[in-house]
C-alpha cells in the first residue's frame, strides 16, 4: 500500500459569477487533491480553498478568495450543489467524486 | 375592492383566455392576479421585462420604483425604455410602454430611489415585492423591510455573463419565529455578509449582456405570478400540510464561446431561515426594527462599505 | 459591406458599450454583429422577446416574418406588440417597436407566412435563423432549409407550462457529409416523426403562460449573440481544433404550484448527425433538394397530418 | 434468497412537456419495477414503456403514449438525460438508479 501522505481523492472545482477570472478562467477543474492535510487528518474543504490558493490560482490578488484567512465575504461554496451550511461548512471532509462550486454574489441588474 | 368572484369582463376573458386556459390556472387563478399588487424596484435590465410580462399577465395594481433617467446606454438590455424618451424618468418611460401592451392595470409611478426613509411606505402597500435593483445595500434594505412587512420577495440579479434568482421570504413568516419551522430564508439568511466595495460590480462598470439579464427579469416575471395565482404568499393555514421548504438559488451561466449545455443552469439547495440571521432570526426583533430602519440602523451604506478603494475587475 | 475593421460611430460606442465590455466580447465581436443577419421567424412569443434582445445588441440586418394581424389575445405574451397596433400585421407592428428600441438596424419586412415556395429565397439572405413558429410543419420546413443552405438555427418552442430550446446544424456542414464527424444535428434528427395531429397542441388552443414562451425567446436571441460574436457558426478551418459537438435540447419545465428547483431547467444530450436522418444523413441529397421542396417534395402538410381527427387534449 | 422472478429495480420516471397528465398528473415517479420480463430477461427500457401502461398510467388513452406496439412518434425518451438513441433504444437494460424520462415534442410559439 502506498504512503497515506502520497494519497489523493479526485474531485471537480467549479468556479461561477466571476471568480474562475483568479483561476485561469477557466469554470470547470477536475483535480486530484491529497487526501490528508499536513498534520494527517482527513482534506476537508478549508483544507481545499487554502490548496486552491496555493496550487491552482493564478492571479496574485489571492485576497479576492480567502480574507482574514477565510472564504472572502460575497462567496457561496456549494457542495454538490447545497449551501456548505447545510454540510458542515469548512469541516466537511472531502469525499471522492464531491463537487465544490464557488460563486460570487451578484448585485447588478 | 378585491373581489373574488365577479364576473370577467369581455375584454379581460380576451386578453387572458391563452392564460386562462392552462391547467392550474383558470378564473380563480386570474381574479387573485387581476386583485393582486405587485412593486417591481428597479426599472433597468430586470425590471423592464419583468414589467412586461407582470403588466401582460393581467396584474390588477403594478408599482414601479426607480429615480434615474432613460439613458442611450440603456437600450441594448432595457427593452421597456425607448429611443424617443431619453432623458425620461426610468419610472414613467416604462410605464408609458406597459400602459400600451395593456391599459387595465392601475400602474403606480414611484420616480425616486428606495431609501431607508421611503423604503416601508413604498412596500407596505404591495403584496409582492421585485427586486430588481443594482447595488448590494438596496438589496439588504428592500429584504429587511419585506421581512418586516411580511411581504414575499423575488430577487435577481446579473452582470456580465451570470445570473441568480431567488425567491425569499415565501411565504412571509413573523420575524424570529423559527419554532415549527423550517421556514423561507431572507437575503441576509442566504447571503450574510456583501463583498468588499471593490469585488462589487455593476452593470455599468463590469458590462452585461442583454439577454443575460433579459432572461433572469423574465424568470422573476414567472416566479411572481405563479406566487400570486396559486396563493403561495399565503401561510399555510393552521393543520394545513405544509409544502416542504426547499429554498433554490438559480444560476445562470452564460458563455460566449459555447453553446448551452449541463452547466448553464444550475439549481442550488440554500439553507432554510437561519437562526443566527440578523433580520429574521433569533432575537432579530431587537435589531431590526422599521423605526430603527428610518433612523438609519443599521446603516446599509457602511455595510456594504461604499467607497473603500478601488475596484478590482472581480465579481 | 461587410467591413470587419471600421471604428465604431459615437452612436454605436454609446448604445453597445455595456456590452463591449464584458469579457469575452469586445470591438471586434461588436463588429461581427453589426455585419451580421439574422432571420426571426415567427412575431409571436417566441419572436418579440427574442427580437427586443437581437436589436439591442445592434445585429446589423434583421427581418422578421409572419403573415399574422396582432391580437388582443397576442398581447399578453407578445410584448413587442400593442394595444394601438391591433389589427396590423404582426411583422410591421414589432418592427415599429425595434426601431424605436433600436433605428440603427436595417429592418427587413416579410409580411407573410414561410411556405415551401418562399422558404428558399427568404432564408438564403441571412447568417443565422430563429425558429420562433408554432406549428410542426413549418418547424421541418425552416429546418430541411437551414440544412440546405448551410445555415445554423436557433429552434425554441413552447406551450402551457413547458418550453424547449436547441441550436441546430450549427456550424452548419454540408448536407449528407458523414466522415470525419461527429457534426450537428438537424432538426429530424433530434424529432424524427411529428406527433399524431390529435397529440398536437398550439398556444391558441392548449393555452400558454407569458414568461414561459418569453423565457425561451430571450434565451434564443442569447444563444443568436453568442454565436454571431464568437462566429460559432463558422466551419474549423483545417487544422483548427474542433469544438467537441454536444447537442443539448433545453427543457424548461414551470410549474405554477412550486417554486422554481432542481427540475426547472434539465439539459438533455441528443444525438449528433445521425446517419439515418432524412434531410442530412447518408443519401439526403437524393431526397432532399431545393427544387423538391419547391415542388412539393417532402409534403409538409401531409408529413404532419394536419386535419386527421380531433384533438385529444396532450401535447 | 429470493426468487428472481420477484426481484425489483428502483428507478425514477419522469414525464414532462405535457405527458405527465396521462399518469396521475405526476411529473416524477419513483418505482420499484421487475428486475426481469415474462420471459425472464434482463428488463429493458421497452418493458419499462408497457409496464408503465399497465399500471402506472390512469388515462385510458394509450395512444397517447404508445402506438403501433412503440413510442407513440414525437415523445422522446431519455436514458439518464441522453437521449436514448446514444444507448441502445429500447433494448436499454435498465440499472439500479436509472432515471428514465420521457418528453413530448412542443410546436407552440
Ligand atoms: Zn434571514
Ligand atoms: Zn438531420
Amino acid at each position: 500500500m502506498s504512503d497515506p501522505k502520497d494519497q489523493t481523492i479526485d474531485i471537480t472545482v467549479d468556479f461561477s459569477g466571476g471568480l474562475e477570472i483568479l483561476f485561469s478562467n477557466e469554470k470547470h477543474h477536475e483535480l486530484s487533491v491529497p487526501a490528508q492535510d499536513a498534520e494527517g487528518k482527513p482534506a476537508n474543504v478549508g483544507f481545499l480553498i487554502n490548496y486552491l490558493c496555493k496550487t491552482l490560482m493564478t492571479d496574485p490578488r489571492a485576497d479576492l478568495f480567502v480574507l482574514g484567512g477565510e472564504l472572502r465575504p460575497g462567496i457561496l461554496c456549494l457542495i454538490n450543489d447545497s449551501d456548505w451550511e447545510l454540510e458542515e461548512e469548512d469541516a466537511y471532509v472531502l469525499q471522492p467524486g464531491d463537487n465544490i462550486l464557488f460563486i460570487s454574489t451578484l448585485h447588478g441588474g | 375592492q378585491r373581489d373574488t368572484s365577479r364576473p370577467l369582463t369581455e375584454e379581460e376573458l380576451d386578453r387572458y383566455s391563452r392564460q386562462m386556459i392552462v391547467p392550474g390556472m383558470g378564473k380563480e387563478a386570474q381574479l387573485r392576479l387581476l386583485n393582486a399588487k405587485v412593486l417591481i424596484i428597479g426599472a433597468g435590465g430586470l425590471g423592464c421585462p419583468a414589467a412586461q410580462y407582470i403588466a401582460g399577465a393581467g396584474i390588477g395594481t403594478i408599482g414601479v420604483v426607480d429615480g434615474d433617467v432613460v439613458e442611450r446606454s440603456n437600450l441594448h438590455r432595457q427593452v421597456g425604455h425607448s429611443t424617443s424618451r431619453i432623458g425620461q424618468p426610468k419610472v414613467l418611460s416604462l410605464i408609458t410602454h406597459l400602459k400600451e401592451l395593456n391599459p387595465l392595470p392601475t400602474y403606480i409611478a414611484h420616480t425616486e430611489h428606495i431609501t431607508p426613509l421611503n423604503a416601508a411606505d413604498l412596500i407596505s402597500g404591495y403584496d409582492l415585492i421585485l427586486d430588481c435593483t443594482d447595488n448590494p445595500a438596496t438589496r439588504y434594505l428592500i429584504s429587511d423591510i419585506c421581512v418586516l412587512l411580511c411581504k414575499p420577495l423575488v430577487s435577481a440579479a446579473s452582470v456580465q455573463t451570470s445570473g441568480q434568482i431567488i425567491v425569499l421570504n415565501c411565504p412571509p413568516t413573523p420575524q424570529g419565529l423559527l419554532e415549527g419551522g423550517p421556514y423561507p430564508p431572507c437575503y441576509r439568511c442566504c447571503f450574510k455578509k456583501p463583498p468588499p466595495a471593490n469585488a462589487q460590480l455593476s452593470c455599468g462598470e463590469a458590462g452585461i449582456l442583454g439577454p443575460v439579464v433579459g432572461l433572469m427579469g423574465v424568470a422573476q416575471a414567472g416566479e411572481a405570478i405563479k406566487i400570486l395565482a396559486s396563493n403561495l404568499h399565503i401561510p399555510p393555514a393552521e393543520g394545513e400540510e405544509r409544502r416542504p421548504v426547499e429554498p433554490t438559488l438559480l444560476l445562470y451561466s452564460y458563455s460566449l464561446t459555447s453553446l448551452m449545455g449541463p452547466f448553464t443552469f444550475r439549481a442550488l439547495k440554500m439553507a432554510p431561515r437561519k437562526k443566527s440571521c440578523f433580520a429574521c432570526g433569533e432575537g432579530s426583533q431587537e435589531r431590526l426594527t422599521l423605526e430603527g430602519v428610518k433612523r438609519g440602523e443599521p446603516n446599509y451604506e457602511f455595510f456594504c462599505g461604499l467607497g473603500a478603494g478601488p475596484k478590482q475587475g472581480v465579481l
